[in-house]
Parts: C-alpha cells; structure tokens; sequence
C-alpha cells in the first residue's frame, strides 16, 4: 500500500474517468464535483468526444473551474456548443440514447436497489432523505449507471434497502474503499483500492463480498494527478469528503 | 394595461391550499423575494411543486406553510447539507413528501400543459415509488404491444411564481443562463406572476423578442423584484449569498427563522420605489 | 470528426419502407434537395411524416416513393393550390393517407420522443377521424376522473431530414424565423439528417451555442445543400421561387415530374463542391 | 341593397373583425388571408389587446403587409412581440385559453359538423381533400371557432357532410352571401348581406334555413375602408376569390 502522493478522492476520480469511453453520452446532476471532474478528466486523457450533459444544460461546458458549490449553476453554459437542458436529458435517456449516468444514494443492496428516499417506512420516515431525483428513471434506462458514494460503511452498503427508490442499469459503484460491479444479478468487488483492504471493505459491508478474485484499483498516474489540477484547481472533487 | 402590481399584493392573491409551481432549481433562481412574503403573509397549507427545491421549500416548512411538496429531490447542494426544515416536517407528519423523479415532476406539468390528466412515462417501471404513490399507475398498452405503462397523473398548479431576469410591463420575460424547467411550468399553470429583477421598456424586450420565455399574455401579473432570487443565485446578475444561506441553515427556533425572514423586508419591498405604477 | 457526407450518401441510407420525417411547414424550409435525391435513388414504400406538407410530398407521391402519408394537412397554400399527385395517389388507393389533427402528428412525436407508446390527447373527441383510424383509441382516464381520454399511437421517424440556415462539422445547427415542428422532430426519430444552407466553423456556432436548435450530438449526418429548401422558402435567405413552382404544378405526366427533378441536378449537387470533406 | 362601394370580401373582413373582443387569444393557420386581415383591423379598430397568433408563432406581428402568398412564412415573426410556434398554441387551445380558432372546410350541415377530410368514403375516396389541419382539435377547444368560407353552395352547405372531421365550438360561419351562427345544436342564419338575398342564400344552401329574423349584415364603414387599405395594400384577403 503506497502512502499518499494521491488521495482516495484523486483515485476515485481517476478510476470514474477511466470508466468513461469516447462518444458516450455522460449526464451528471447536482451535487457531483466528483463525477463532473471525472468527465473532464476523461476528456482530456482518452475520451475528445465524450458529451458532458448537466442540469443547467451546457453540452461539453468548456470548463468546470468555476462551479464551485454548485455543479448545477449557470456557469456550465459557458462555452458550451448547445443548450441542451434536464428536460430533454432524460427524454434522451428514455430512448435509450444516453449511456452513462452518474447518481448516488444512501443505501444499497447487493442485489443494485438503490435507496435515496427514507429510513424507516415511506409515510411516515424515520428519516427523510432529499429523494432520488432523477436516479428513478435515470438507472433503469441509462445504458449504465455509475453510482459514486462518498461514505462506505455497514449502514450505506446493508443487507436490505428500507425503500426501493429503483433499481436497473447499476453498472459500477466506486467507494472511498473499492469498485463493486453489477453482474449476474448481484453486487461484486471488482477491485479494492490501494489505499485499503479486504478486510476493510468487508468490515464496512453489510452484505456478503461476492468476487472472482482480489484486484486492485489501477492508481492515478502522475499524468492524472497532474491533470486533475490543472482541470479543478480548487479541488471541488473532495468537497463532499468535507 | 400594465400588470404591475407590489409583492404585497401579488402574493395576496395566493390562497391557502392553492397548488404553487416554483421556478428555479436547488439554489438557483428561487422567488425568493416571493416565497418570503408567503411566509409573512402567513399562507398556509400550500401545495408546493418542484422538480429540485432547496432553500425555498425549507424555508416555508420552517414556518409552517406547507402541506404537501411534490418534487424528486429537496436539500441544499453539498456545501449546505440537508434541508433540516422540510426533513423535520415531514418526519413529524406535518408536510406529505409525494417524491417523484424529477422526470415525473417534469412528465405531470406537461400533462397539465396539454390539459391531459395523465401522462405516459417511460423509466420508471421498478421499485417502491410505484407501490407507494397513487400518483403512479401502471396500465396495459391499449395499443396492444404487450407492455406494461406507467402512467403519472398531471400536476396542474393553481399558479406559477417564476423569477426572471428582465420583462416589460405586460410581463414579456427573458430568462438568461439555465431555464431550468420554468417555461414549461409557465405553460401548465392556471395562473402565472413573475418576479424579475428589472422591468424594461416594451421596445426592448421587442428588440430580442425571439428571446423571449414567457410571452405576456400567459402572465397575471409582473413583480418589480431587484435581488428577488437571494441568497440563492441569479445568472450573471449575482451569486449565491453564502453568509446569508449559512446563517438560515445554523437557526433552529422559529423565533429565529422569522427574524431571518424580516431582515429582508427592505429589500423585498424595494422593488416598490421608483416603479411607475399602473 | 466531421459527419459532412454527400447528398447522394446521405439519401442512400434512406431504406425503402422507412419512416420519414420532413421538417419545415408548407411551403416553408422543406428540404427539397434531399426529396429531389430520394426520388431520383428511387426510393419506394417510405412513410411519410409531417404536420403540413406540399410540395414534398406532392413531388414524392407524384414519383411512387410513398406508401403513406401522417400528416394534418397535404395542399399547397392559397396561391398554388391543391396537391394533385398526392390527392390522385391517395385515391387511386397507392397511398394510404393516415389524417390527423397537425397537433395528433406532434402529439406522436412527443410521444416517440418521450419513448412512450402513446400520448393522451385533449380535443380530438368526436368525429370520423377517431372511428376510421386505429392510431386512436379512446379509453377511460385511470385515474378515475370518470373522463373519457383520447390516446394518439407514438409515431417513431427511422429518420428525420432537416433542412437549416447553419451548422458545423458536428451538426450543431441553428434555423432562423419559424421552427415549425423541426426541433421536436430531432427529437422523436431514430437518426438524424441535416441540411444546411452554409457549413460554418465550430467557433461561429459557439459564440452563439444558447440559439442551437439541434445538437450535433443528435446528428447522424450534415449535407451541405445551398438553396436546398428551393423552391420552397427559407426565412431570410430566399422566397418560394413562383416560376419554378407554378412549372410543377403544371406538369402532369412521369416524364415531365423527371424532366423537372432533373433540372435541379446542378443545383442540388452544388454544395458538394468546394466543402473540405471528412 | 348598396352597389359596390366595398366589396363583398371587404364585408366578410369586417364582419369578422366585429366578432372580436378586445384582449382575446386569436390563431389563425396557413392559407387564412381574410381573417389574418380581420385580426389586424380589429386590432386598429377597437380591440388593441388582442393576441395575434399564427403558425411561424409571431405573437402580434407588426405587419401583415409582406405575408404575401402565405400565411404561414416568417414575415410574421417581424416585429412581434415573442415567439410562440404552433406547437404550444395547439397546447394553449387544450388547456382552454385560445379564444378565437379560424378555421375552415369544404363541407358543412346544420349540426355543425365539418368535413375537410374526404369525398366519398375515408379509405378509397372520391376526392382526397387537403385534410383539416388542426380543426379537429381546434374546434372542440378554442371557446369560439370562426369558420368564414368563400364559396357558398350546395355543395358546401349540405344536407349531411361525407365526412365528419370534427365539429365542437363552432360559433358562425361566414360565407360571401351570410352569416350562420350555430345556438341550441343547428346552424341559424344570423345575418344575409346586403349584397344578397333571403332567396341567394335559400337557393345556395343545401339544408334547411332557420331564423328568428331577417337582419343584414352591418356594411364597412368608410373608416373600415380606409383602414382595410392601410392594413392590406396588396390586397391579400381577397386571395381565395381568385
């Protein structure tokens, strides 16, 4: 395990943005840094012609510098090519033309139900969560969904969701500590990150750890970790770490 | 005929149980101006739609003024966390989370743009929001594919309160940067009132009249609201209010909240000064 | 990496038996240079889609390329009169003409665009058009209002042809003046064909990327065909050519239709030269 | 009875630009020069709200003066107040908020049912008619459907259309010779021009005549005149009589 020339987070961005091929269609919402990093990461490493969608609807903003908290602000209209806005997005994925999409939730299974609704019972919640925007369409009809989580820990990653919000396309799941691919119907560890363990990822998964064998996370380069400055100098990635 | 009227009295014209679509999405380009005389005027038992809301639906669940939110995402953007107002209320039983996908939200205005009580959606065919919402339904194709269709069924808002950057006096109004969903809300609902952050001369919205979101003759009524959207932001006019926003979120006591509330009324009622009226 | 293509390679992916959607309105912004080609590859059996057509579909019929027609309106405008070839086809019975109210043909597009296999539509609730054609059907409204609900079946384009003012390599494309229907249909079909009056520069697209009407990303492929909307007009750049028009709609015979088919050739090839391709 | 000092186009103009009311939502389609000049008279005259819509979606047009053979083309857009396309005026007819439809067709019976459709039956017919463009939406949900029509005989009024494309809303009928209102489900003669005659309008009328009185139709002022000059130098609205 190498100590940090890079951070989880500069991993977790690297590992998302190799995830991403060239002339996919890639839609990200709000409170994404992570994943609108990724996009342009891919950009500028293998992927020209990836098409950036969002909520304000800028396609292939021309830069992500400015977008600060929000990752849904006016600032990713600016050069732009086209005005292309969340309405439309999701009718794109409907007809199934939209490959990636980046979502999150609070709690998973290891059968790709998502939670992003409540803890406890729907009518009256334990705890209401800010709901799964557009994760309910998005995942069953996206060609994949990759879901990016900031925590991992026994009370994200549980046996039994307490509410569907939806399940479908879940591709690839990336944590601070490992990637779980959906295959076969249910969760598997891809690959661990350098920066933990088995032991780890098992100690802070509520369900059992389904793999073929154990691989590791291929780590950013120094050519990403330079790139990733160059594209988020202010390092919005990590801003859900904080 | 100009449909010029204060805030005071736009907002009058609001009803408790009226069914409102907010414009804007999480923290951008909120009424906030609007929503905050709501809370003054006391309005209750409102209906709020939204595909995205933030600190607009906090902030009238923090005072009470909600029964129900149909909208697929509430919570401030990573930065400012969860909304605590709006969680507590519906945790308490007080306000009805009728959670949608935000398509959904988007697929019922439409509905109600074409004055149909259902609309076909694609998508949503899987999990939880189906079994728990009888605003879902999943019927048989009639046309005989064989496949099953969710249907949801329209949101038809009593009035939509939508802040724009410019409009003339007849409410012609241009909006810059993202519209989010905004034109088609102007279009589902029985009643439209803008706030804008300036109201020009006819001749100039005409100069750009193919700019033009929302044409006049779907507008009520035109609110003269400088900073109408704060703290939350306004493209290219001003961004979120940072200290503001963090000073909402930090108060818990109602007694706090409405104080938050009337340290805007200079500024609310601003727009008043200096407009030529009716 | 640039989808300019020829016109000639651009009609030859047009299959015989497709589903083709003709952008522009009446005697506006229809892409003739793109029908011309269809008719002189010989296309046969395609299924036509459009709000209000004329000319295109006239000349179409008037060659045997089409099986059926979708459309609220088939006639030239006042001046020129009726569409002869179309209205012979349809009743000799080699065209099936499947009427709709112009807002049942977008209400179809919706639904293709939404990827839904219908879409309810308000107002075409009484009459023969909802008895004669089994692309409507009435059912109960679900939701239990009690009202009866008019469902139009999706009308899925394999390909829809637009012809624009502007566009780059990539397709982003912007139209001047009216739309008409075009960016709903870029929207609802399978692929999409653009052509455009002028091929400009990325950056020249850029610098104005809020007016895109169609993003190159929904764009299979871009034909430079200057003029390729003549004789029909397009907003700004030309009038509908009378002479040329008048020419038509006096010929009766095959070889007459030909003759003026032929007579474009030069024309509509014209864009073909002098483009830097691929 | 007068002789020409107007014209019986220049009567029906008028009469239909009486029928509008200030600040009503007005639509017109392609192929509509006679009501597309009575808006903008009405407009001049006495209702400066209306609101002027037509299918390049030119809300209020400056002019009219260019729309030369078409009705439909962009000119329409010049100096409008915003753009509102076909599309969402069909929309705002749903939702009940068009006031005034122009509308025509090729047949008409006492019930107000409208052919525009076909001659002879649907799926082999004797003549393919242009089709009713929006009329079969229309009708049913503007509040007031206009039909105005320039021929008047019995092979337009008849006794039972061949083809029923809608029916609905329809508020009068204005032909060269009459004006029909439709009240308690038929087709009442409101008005005969004073051009023509009780027996004219019999004898070109394929159905039976109902009427409470004889009125005649209120003849263009010199104003109209003047006006109908100024608006329509080129004299579009008579068109259709050519």
């Amino acid at each position: 395990m190498k100590t940090s020339l890079y951070r989880v987070v500069d991993l977790m961005t690297c590992a998302i943005a190799n995830m991403l091929s060239d002339h996919e269609t890639v839609f990200h919402g709000v409170s994404s840094h992570l994943p609108m990093v990724a996009i342009q990461l891919a950009k500028q490493k293998h992927a020209p012609n990836l098409v950036h969608l969002n909520i304000p609807g800028g396609v292939n903003p021309a830069s992500i510098s400015e977008e600060c908290y929000s990752s849904a602000s006016g600032n990713l209209l600016k050069g732009a090519e086209a005005y292309f806005p969340l309405e439309q997005i999701f009718d794109l994925s409907m007809r199934g033309k939209l490959d990636v999409a980046f979502l999150s939730g609070v709690q998973f299974d290891i059968h790709g139900n998502v939670n992003a609704s409540v803890i406890g019972s729907y009518k009256k919640p334990k705890v209401r969560l800010p709901g799964g925007a557009g994760s309910a369409v998005l995942i069953p009809t996206a060609k994949k969904a990759i879901i990016w989580r900031t925590k991992h820990d026994r009370r994200t990653f549980v046996e039994q969701v307490d509410f569907i919000t939806t399940r479908g396309n879940v591709w690839k799941i990336v944590t601070p500590l490992c990637i779980f691919i959906f295959k076969n119907g249910k969760l598997h560890l891809e690959s661990i990150h350098p920066t933990s363990s088995l032991e780890e990822v098992k100690e802070n998964t509520g369900f059992e750890l389904l793999y073929d064998d154990i691989k590791f996370t291929t780590p950013p380069t120094e050519e990403d970790l330079k790139l990733l400055k160059k594209i988020d100098p202010k390092d919005f990635r990590s801003l859900e770490f904080k | 005929m100009s449909k010029i009227i204060t805030l005071n009295e736009a907002v009058a014209t609001i009803n408790n149980g009226d069914t409102v679509g907010i414009g804007g999405n999480v923290l951008h380009r909120a009424p906030m101006a609007f929503v905050r005389e709501m809370a003054r005027q006391k309005k209750k038992q409102l209906k709020i739609v939204k595909t995205a809301g933030a600190h607009d639906i906090d902030l009238l669940c923090a005072v009470g003024a909600v029964s129900s939110v149909d909208a697929g995402f509430v919570s401030y953007e990573t930065k400012y966390g969860l909304a605590e107002h709006y969680r507590k209320a519906v945790q308490s039983g007080e306000v009805i989370a009728n959670e949608h996908a935000c398509y959904t939200v988007i697929c019922a205005l439409r509905g109600a743009s074409m004055n149909v009580p259902f609309m076909p959606v694609k998508g949503l065919n899987a999990g939880d929001l189906l079994l728990e919402n009888d605003y879902f339904i999943v019927v048989e194709d009639p046309f005989g594919s064989g496949e099953p269709v969710t249907l949801v069924k329209s949101i038809l808002p009593d009035v939509a309160v939508i802040h724009v950057h410019e409009c003339d006096k007849n409410g012609n109004s241009i909006i810059y940067g993202p519209k989010f969903e905004d034109v088609l809300l102007s279009r589902a609902a029985k009643r439209v009132i803008i706030t804008t952050e300036q109201i020009v001369p006819e001749y100039k919205i005409k100069m750009k009249s193919d700019r033009v979101d929302i044409p006049g003759f779907l507008v009520s009524a035109v609110v003269h609201a400088p900073k109408g959207a704060s703290p939350c932001s306004c493209y290219q006019k001003y961004d979120v209010d940072h200290q503001a926003l963090s000073s909402f979120i930090a108060r818990k006591e109602k007694a706090e909240i409405e104080a938050f509330i009337k340290s805007y009324e200079t500024k609310d009622y601003a727009g008043e000064r200096g407009i030529q009226k009716r």
